[in-house]
């Protein structure tokens, strides 16, 4: 188990740097699927068997395709990124990157600066999680709904283009 | 008739209020009716009030009058009341009698001055300015005469206010004597501190009780008080603004810069003799001040050619002796020789007036010249102030007073041969330049087509002077010339009797007096041969460079306008020239130029790329991390 | 029971993809991937929550995933068509352009 | 009572005056001028009612008092009191608010109900200050004035208006802010130490420190103070301000506002933290005398004639600096002499600039010259403010400046020899303003209108005034004697 | 089940349950009739119930779960933000009346918002302040770009949607931190942790992530970087919602985390919020220096006024959270009226946002430009307006605490402050440049008009009179 923990890792943090770095959008999007998915087997390995199924479904399945669908839509594959972004420009990437190096340093100072003896790691099975999720969080899946619905309406409001007619505020525009 | 000695300082200042407010809107006649009425009874009631004086002394030979409190605060409380002794009726007496004969003599010398009513107006305010400086009875009150004469001078100086040059003479004057006056107000607040009253009886009683002669404190009033005398009187160092202040109307300059205001000076330091006497370095350095004026102003008198910078520096030089003879103790005789100067200093400058007057605005004495025929009343008159000047023996009043104080700088335990020396070499040069300036004036051709004449009223107070500048001497003589003190007897209750340490030197004495006599002549006779007889050799001597330089260096009044010009007024005017705009604003707008420039530096954060911002939140949390865990 | 997982290291597993989802926001000039990189560092956070849900044997870790999950999916159905109407709009969606406002043209004036 | 009438009057009056400007356009003027002059009769009555006991009070006692809880929760109440000293600010605030409403009169043309409405909650704010004794309602007071002050100045004033009213409403907030922070602090100081937490001024009293925290204190209450007096570091807000406003503007600063700063010190600065007063008192009276003779250097060179008689403010406040910080009977009388002449002669002469102004469109000096005899009344009426300025005996001015100096004196003779150099500066400048505007020559023809008989009746007010008080000061020097009697009694 | 809810627990989630109940009862006659004005009234009815309930409530037995306590304290704010959403509405319907259509959405999504924000002052977790902070903000991304034909709002929400999720993910990797640390996601439960151990490293980052989440929403320095374009791209009721309701909630939950874990023990803590309160007052207020936007403008002044406030919540146990509260109050009221003035003056020629619009505005529409001046003295904090009071109440908080290092920056950006606060006024009072008649259709600003006379009585009673709510407030305790 050890081992495919540190397989998926390496898989995972391969595949989001190629998610990050690629300048085809659909390719990048793909890494980021595949890195997904290695992040899923991590969960797996970490016991959290649930979460890693919905990881693969939700995240990888759903939320990626809608991106993917996007980028179909804008037609956007790899010419509009290419024209524009000169990729290999270190003034581009070494500032966030360095950030980043920083702040990892920093979250490693923190996680490896432990007083506590390396604690075991436990599965969680799905019942519980369930049973959690409706009797301690049923509030909080209230909340997680009410959003969802304020996301859908937000999206609703913001997708509809259909009349031309300008707002009177905008018409000087 | 002593209660009504507030009227005294009052009627003129009526006189002054009605014409400040209506004067513009009556006639002349009526304005030189209030104008010179309230003066004149003013004068009738000092007469009266002064009979009463003398005559039926009151307690203490001294009678004080309290109209109200001024102000009152932590034990410190002078009035508003007037005090009157031997020494402020002489005062209020010469104030009153040759100012109101000054007045008269106005009436007809400014007649038809667009602003006779303002002049006439100024010089009531004056008059009744000066009445309350002499008859004060605390320093406080005698301080707001003090600074009233002072407003007056200004005002009169400019009188004339349309020449910028007459302005500037006037804001010279004020604010020179204001010089003095800050330092008098300085002996005021130390006299406080160590008092706390300005009562000058209870000064004077209380000071030698309190001090030991000599003592750090009194020695500072005193020069701080002297300070105030010598500006207001024209004394070294503060002299310079007097020759300017003949910028104004003669009557002005014979009341205001000849009789009264000047002597002011004198009159503080008589007043506070007690505190002189503690402090006997501050004695000394007022006979010195007084010895070295009277000879740097009769020096500078010799050059002059404007006839009323002549009557100037010759004013100023006559305080000096006065100056002097307070200095050396001789107090009685420096009051006398004020009474006197005042008689035929006034009637000299109304002369000079008059011919100016004359000779349509002529001031220069070369310009002049051959009036004795033409103007023989102003020439007998004037004759007779100049002797009077010149200490002509026997007949002039000068004579006497100035006598005395030779004496005096001889024989008081105060005096020295120096003093002494400076004396009567002063004498000398007076007579000298009184002469120059009267032989050419009235001698030699005329040059100058005559004008206008004086008419009677003029020319009765003139008459009047002369009078009291011959027959004035009389009152108190030397007692080798019988010996009569009616002056210094009226006095004697307030100002204490010369020490004479030569006592007994009768001989000695009348050495002295033929050997100024002779001088006297002397003088005259050197002005007759250099600037009648032979006015080549003077010229000539001109021609040379050390000659002019002298000549250009007396005639400037040796130079001090300069030096102060120098050191005080370049530097305050170039300090205010470049620092108009107040350095210390540049300060203070320095915080708001940084945070503007915070401002622009900062701003441009706000680029609107969301990379940037994204990169800034993530700064942040690595600024916040690194605070968090490592502070 | 599994085989020790050691945690330290998978947290750091998380904690390093969510430095390169920061990345990722910071250099990334399309919006669509900007928001793909947050979805990286959103993810990144759902693992350290089952971690740490591991580590107490506790559902709540997981929990917080689901959520953090229906968030993102919100989240991203807004920013979505968010962009889309940003294409219409500019024909582009390159974050750079989007800079319709800052502060410096907003020319302050001088006073 | 009396003092909730006052500013009620005034604020009400304020409003109804913009109200009504809607309906008339002269209504503002003569409402506001109605109100002002009721409530001037008021404090007159109330002066003749009580004129028997308000010499005699007990130190420390006061005439009149209110008192009700405001926001009990931080010890803070609504606490107005008057004392002779207060009365006495009352009384200057309330006869210069007349003027100033006549000066106005035909001065302001455009948005006069807002004018007067600024005026007048103006004097409201003034006399709340002057009588406010809950440091919370002090400080209240404090910033209220401050608004409309704002607002005349920035609307109504001359050409560089907003840059004067920022530096003002800037100068003052900051400093005020200060002063906030040290009221604070003593709020929690006392209270730390009695348990009684109270922002009261007489609870506040003779709270003890460790000399370092009073001084803090101290500092921040003088900031606020001094700011507004103004001491000179911090004095340039006042050039722009004064010169900027509207004649009653500048009145109304010059004779009222600086007074505010000079109150404070007074009666808050010194009292609260004597210890420490002391131990400043030697740097506020440098200070002082910094004052006098810089304000009179930078008057003379000044050609805007509102800006030359705005720093002689800075000149003469200097005496009230240097005579507070003497800490004597002597001084302290001044002082207040110099707070109400100085509110007389300088707003005397900023209403003849005013006048000018008006005549000339110009304020620069050097565009005048040889006037007298044009305008003979205003000419004269310069030349005894002028001399006022200066310090003439006879006038107000000089017993302020003689009884400040010789208090002084007492407490330190250098500096107070050293600050008489004013008294020439004072003469230099003075003359200055009387002889380039109406001696010398003509610079152009000019052709003027002398004083009209409303301007002689607000001037001629001013005359009688600053007369009276040269010559019978006793009745304002009774008044405040046992307010000087109590703080210096608690030093 | 003893987690399910009762009836009666139903009772004391009314005020939630209203701002859902409208909403849903919203969609049901939208999807029948679009009626905007009905929508408009039914908004207004279902957050003045909210009102009424929080009020209703304030007596009763409190409210506690897992997820959520409502306490007084809770339903003090969450009265406020029904206050101030009720508010925004007023001051939207003109707004959406010139949208040709679909307005009714916006209602929907204000009501969410606001309920997002109540949530999270109720959130005794990090689980429910978590879902209460995202349903606010996916609320606020569609509100912001709610009139999305404008290039600027569409910017504004995809910047602020950005940025809201990356700084989210900061904090919820802050609490998955703080959560694997201490085994607990509730308030109590790190209190707990934390009162038995010490501070790990862990445990600092995890705090630190979260302060700098939260430090997003409430847009202070150096995570301010959103507040001047999304006060400016967003339409001016969002505006005021976002500056006020939005930064409410996080300021109400942050008091309630701090108090319950009595966050200002911790030096770090308090080290770190006193360098962003500093940042904030200073950056906030430099930047507003010569701002010519006046949204840009009360985008900075409201960072500065955000550090003022963390002033009293670094004071805290000192009446600090009181202090909050209360400068909440009065940074509520003026902020609203700030923004109601702008969209009562936003017509068809756009936003009125630039300065240069407000010249001479005070002889052209007096009441508006006396009560803008009004606002701007309250934010200055001068007497007689909340805003002071409000100042005072923070400055006392803080003198009690001895904070005096931000007391003195307090003081300083005042300063800075007023002299932007003044611009504003002095271009309302400045001459106009041409004379315009005053287009006056008052009768659709009625709506606005009432809101403004609202707010002016609210500012100026909270000015002079605070007793009333203060003791609202100083009643209102947190439970844990």
């Amino acid at each position: 188990m050890l081992i495919a923990f540190y397989i998926a890792g390496v898989i995972a943090v391969v595949s989001t740097i190629m998610a990050v770095t690629r300048s085809n959008a659909v390719h990048a999007l793909l890494y980021l699927i595949v890195s997904f998915l290695a992040a899923a087997v991590v969960l797996f390995v970490l016991g959290a068997h649930f979460a890693a199924a919905l990881e693969v479904i939700v995240y990888a399945g759903a939320i990626m395709v809608l991106f993917v669908f996007v980028i179909m839509m804008l037609n956007i594959g790899g010419e509009t990124e290419k024209a524009k972004e000169r990729w290999l420009v270190p003034k581009r990437w070494i500032g966030p990157a360095l950030m980043a190096a920083i702040l990892f340093a920093i979250l490693s100072y923190a996680i490896l600066n432990q007083p506590v003896a390396t604690a075991s790691l436990s599965i969680v099975e799905p019942k519980t999680v369930g049973i959690s999720l409706y009797t301690q969080y049923l509030l909080g899946v209230e909340i997680a709904a009410v959003m969802l619905m304020a996301g859908i309406i937000g999206a609703f409001h913001l997708g509809y283009t259909k009349r031309k007619s300008k707002h009177r505020f905008l018409k000087g525009e | 008739m002593m209660r009504y000695l507030w009227l005294v300082p009052v009627m003129p200042l009526l006189g002054f209020l009605v014409l400040a407010f209506f004067g513009r809107n009556l006639r002349k006649s009526i304005i030189t009716l209030i104008g010179t009425g309230t003066v004149g009874l003013s004068a009738l009631l000092v007469i009266l009030i002064g009979i009463e004086f003398l005559t039926s002394p009151p307690a203490g030979n001294a009678f004080t009058l309290k109209l109200w409190t001024w102000m009152s605060s932590g034990g410190l409380s002078p009035s508003i009341a007037f005090y009157l002794d031997g020494l402020s009726l002489a005062f209020i007496f010469v104030v009153t009698f040759v100012g109101f004969l000054i007045h008269v003599y106005s009436s007809e010398y400014m007649r038809d001055d667009e602003g006779f009513a303002r002049f006439l107006a100024f010089m009531n305010l004056f008059v009744s300015a000066m009445l309350i400086l002499v008859l004060a009875d605390n320093l406080a009150l005698m301080y707001l005469g003090w600074e009233g004469v002072g407003l007056c001078s200004f005002l009169l100086i400019g009188f004339w206010y349309k020449e910028s040059a007459n302005a500037a003479a006037a804001r010279k004057a004020f604010i020179v004597t204001r010089v003095g006056d800050t330092a008098m107000a300085l002996g005021l607040f130390l006299l406080i501190t160590e008092f706390n009253t300005l009562d000058i009886r209870s000064i004077l009683e209380t000071a030698p009780a309190h001090w030991t002669p000599g003592s750090a404190k009194v020695v500072w009033i005193a020069f701080l008080l002297l300070g105030g005398a010598v500006g207001k009187s024209a004394q070294l160092p503060l002299q310079t603004w007097l020759p300017d202040a003949m910028a104004g109307p003669s009557p002005v300059s014979a009341l205001i810069h000849a009789a009264t205001m000047v002597t002011a000076g004198v009159y503080l330091i008589a007043r506070n003799h007690v505190v002189f006497e503690l402090a006997p370095i501050a004695m000394k350095t007022v006979a010195i001040v007084g010895a070295s004026t009277l000879l740097i102003a009769g020096f500078a008198a010799v050059v002059q050619y404007d006839i009323k910078r002549v009557l100037a520096y010759s004013t100023i030089s006559q305080i000096g002796y006065m100056f002097l003879a307070l200095g050396v103790g001789a107090w009685s005789a420096g009051i006398f020789h004020f009474m006197i100067h005042a008689f035929f200093k006034a009637l000299l400058f109304l002369g000079a007036g008059a011919v100016i007057h004359a000779l349509h605005h002529e001031q220069n004495i070369f310009k002049m010249g051959g009036l004795r025929k033409e103007m023989p009343v102003i020439f007998w008159t004037f004759l007779a102030g100049s002797g009077a000047l010149a200490a002509l023996p026997l007949v002039t009043a000068g004579f006497y007073s100035k006598d005395a104080i030779l004496w005096y700088s001889w024989s008081s335990e105060k005096g020295s041969l120096f003093l002494w020396a400076a004396a009567f070499l002063g004498a000398f040069i007076t007579s000298i330049y009184t002469f120059r300036m009267v032989f050419i004036t009235f001698w030699g051709k005329m040059k100058t087509h005559i004008h206008l004449r004086p008419g009677r009223a003029m020319l009765i107070p003139l008459v009047v002077l002369a009078v009291l500048s011959i027959i004035g001497g009389f009152l108190e003589t030397p007692h080798n010339l019988g010996h009569i003190t009616l002056f210094s007897g009226m006095l004697s209750g307030v100002l204490p009797e010369v020490h004479i340490l030569h006592s007994g030197a009768e001989s000695t004495e009348l050495i002295l007096q033929v050997l100024t006599a002779l001088t006297g002549f002397f003088g005259i006779y050197l002005a007759w041969h250099f600037w009648m007889k032979k006015p080549g050799f003077l010229f000539r001597l001109k021609q040379t460079r050390a000659g002019a330089a002298l000549h250009h260096w007396w005639l400037t009044g040796w130079g001090f306008d300069w030096v102060y010009d120098l050191l005080i007024i370049r530097p305050f005017t170039w300090l205010s020239n470049i620092n108009k705009n107040d350095i210390v604003d540049y300060i203070s707008i320095a915080p708001s130029n940084l945070v503007v420039w915070l401002h622009n530096l900062t701003r441009r954060s706000q680029n609107g790329n969301l990379r940037w911002y994204a990169a800034g939140i993530a700064l942040g949390l690595i600024i916040t991390l690194t605070i968090a865990l490592f502070l | 029971m599994m085989e020790q997982i050691p945690v330290e290291q998978s947290l750091l597993l998380a904690a390093l993809l969510f430095g390169i989802g920061l990345v990722g926001v910071l250099i990334r000039k399309n919006m669509i991937l900007m928001m793909m990189s947050v979805e990286i560092m959103l993810n990144a956070a759902g693992m350290a929550f089952i971690i740490a849900g591991s580590r107490w044997a506790q559902p709540d870790g997981q929990v917080m995933f689901i959520f953090i999950l229906t968030m993102a999916a919100a989240e991203v159905a807004v920013g979505l068509a968010l962009i889309l109407k940003l294409f219409h709009l500019q024909k582009s969606i390159d974050a750079d352009e989007m800079t319709q406002m800052n502060d410096i043209t907003e020319a302050s004036e001088s006073n | 009572m009396i003092i909730i009438n006052l500013i009620g009057i005034l604020m009400l009056g304020g409003t109804a005056a913009w109200i009504g400007s809607r309906f008339h356009p002269h209504a503002a003027r003569s409402i506001s001028l109605v109100s002002v002059s009721l409530a001037f009769l008021l404090i007159l009555g109330y002066l003749a009612n009580n004129l028997s006991t308000i010499g005699v009070t007990s130190p420390g006692a006061w005439l009149e008092e209110v008192r009700f809880s405001w926001i009990p929760a931080f010890g803070i109440s609504v606490h107005f009191a008057m004392d002779g000293l207060s009365l006495v600010m009352i009384l200057l605030t309330l006869f210069l608010g007349v003027l100033s409403v006549l000066v106005s009169w035909k001065e302001i043309t455009d948005r006069k109900g807002f004018y007067y409405f600024n005026l007048l909650w103006i004097l409201a704010g003034i006399i709340g200050v002057f009588t406010a004794l809950d440091l919370f309602l002090f400080y209240f007071f404090w910033e209220i004035m401050l608004i409309p002050m704002y607002f005349l100045i920035g609307i109504w004033g001359h050409e560089k208006r907003v840059y004067a009213a920022y530096k003002f409403f800037i100068y003052t907030q900051a400093s005020g802010l200060l002063m906030f922070l040290a009221i604070l602090s003593l709020y929690f100081i006392h209270g730390r130490n009695t348990g009684i937490y109270s922002f009261d001024y007489t609870d506040l009293l003779g709270t003890q420190f460790d000399p370092k925290t009073g001084l803090l204190l101290m500092g921040g209450f003088l900031m606020a103070f001094s700011v507004k007096l103004p001491v000179v570091p911090l004095h340039n807000w006042l050039p722009d301000a004064h010169t900027q406003a509207p004649t009653a503007g500048s009145l109304i600063l010059a004779g009222l506002l600086l007074k505010t700063g000079a109150y404070g010190i007074i009666r808050f600065a010194i009292p609260l933290f004597p210890q420490a007063a002391h131990t400043f008192a030697p740097a506020g009276m440098i200070l002082g005398a910094i004052g006098i003779i810089y304000g009179a250097k930078l008057a003379f060179s000044q050609t805007d004639l509102k800006r030359l008689v705005a720093y002689t403010s800075v000149s003469h406040m200097g005496f009230v600096m240097l005579g507070v910080f003497a800490f004597n009977q002597l001084a302290y009388q001044g002082v207040v002499m110099q707070m109400v002449t100085h509110g007389i002669s300088t707003g005397a002469l900023f209403i003849l600039v005013g006048f000018m102004y008006e005549r000339a469109h110009t304020r620069d000096i050097n565009s005048f010259g040889g006037l007298w005899a044009t305008v003979p009344k205003l000419a004269s009426m310069m030349l005894i403010f002028a001399l006022a300025s200066l310090g003439l005996p006879g006038l107000g001015n000089f017993i302020a400046e003689f009884l400040v100096l010789s208090g002084s004196f007492q407490a330190n003779m250098i500096i107070t020899a050293i600050a008489s150099i004013g008294l020439v500066l004072g003469t230099v400048y003075s003359l200055r303003i009387f002889q380039r505007v109406f001696q010398g020559p003509k610079n152009k023809e000019w052709n003027f209108s002398d004083l009209s008989w409303r301007e002689v009746i607000i001037i001629g007010s001013l005359v009688m005034v600053i007369l009276w008080l040269g010559l019978y000061p006793q009745p304002v020097m009774d008044a405040v004697k046992p307010v000087i009697t109590a703080v210096l009694g608690n030093l | 089940m003893n987690n399910l809810i009762t009836s009666g627990e139903l009772l004391q989630l009314l005020p939630f349950i209203t701002m859902l109940a409208g909403p849903v009862l919203m969609i049901f006659l939208i999807s029948i009739r679009r009626n905007h004005t009905f929508t408009w009234i039914l908004t207004l009815l279902s957050f003045a119930l909210t009102l009424a309930f929080a009020v209703y409530l304030m007596d009763k037995e409190p409210y506690v779960s897992p997820l959520l306590t409502i306490d007084r304290f809770s339903l003090l704010y969450t009265g406020m933000f029904a206050s101030a959403g009720f508010l925004v509405t007023l001051l939207a319907k003109r707004y959406l009346d010139n949208l040709s259509e679909r307005r009714e959405e916006f209602y929907l999504l204000l009501l969410f918002a606001t309920l997002g924000s109540s949530l999270m002052v109720s959130s005794n977790g990090f689980a429910s302040l978590f879902l209460s902070l995202e349903l606010l903000g996916i609320s606020l991304y569609a509100l912001i770009s709610y009139i999305h034909r404008s290039g600027k709002a569409i910017e504004a929400g995809l910047k602020y949607l950005i940025l809201a999720a990356l700084s989210s993910a900061v904090l919820i990797f802050g609490v998955a931190l703080v959560y694997y640390e201490t085994g607990g996601l509730s308030y109590s439960s790190i209190g707990t942790y934390l009162s038995q151990h010490t501070f790990s490293p862990l445990l600092v980052a995890g705090i630190g992530m979260i302060i700098a989440g939260a430090g997003f929403k409430l847009s202070l320095v150096p995570f301010h970087w959103w507040t001047s374009d999304v006060y400016q791209g967003s339409n001016a009721p969002v505006t005021a919602f976002i500056a006020t309701v939005s930064k409410g909630g996080m300021v109400g939950a942050l008091i309630r985390f701090f108090t319950m874990i009595h966050g200002t023990e911790y030096q770090q803590v308090v080290l770190v919020l006193t360098i962003l309160a500093a940042a904030s007052m200073l950056i906030g207020n430099i930047l507003a220096v010569r701002q010519n936007n006046l949204k840009r403008l009360l985008a900075y002044s409201s960072i500065a006024h955000l550090g003022y406030l963390m002033i009293s919540l670094i004071a805290f146990g000192d009446g600090g959270t009181q202090a909050a509260t209360f400068y909440l109050y009065a940074y509520f009221a003026t902020t609203l009226g700030a923004f109601g003035v702008i969209s009562i003056l936003s017509d068809s020629q756009g936003e009125a946002e630039e300065l240069e619009k407000y010249k001479g505005l005070f002889w052209k529409k007096p009441v508006l430009a006396a009560f803008l001046a009004l606002i701007m003295f309250s934010l200055a904090g001068i007497p007689l307006t909340a805003g002071f009071a409000g100042k005072f109440f923070v400055a006392l908080s803080g003198v009690k605490a001895d904070l005096w290092l931000l007391l003195i920056f307090l003081a300083v950006n005042s300063v800075i402050g007023v002299y932007y606060y003044l611009r504003v006024v002095v271009m309302m009072f400045s001459a106009p440049k041409e004379k315009t008649p005053a287009s006056d259709n008052s009768s659709t600003f009625s709506a606005g008009y009432i809101v403004l006379g609202l707010l002016a009585i609210i500012i100026i009673y909270l000015g002079i009179s605070p007793n009333g709510i203060l003791s609202l407030i100083g009643s209102a305790v947190i439970l844990p």
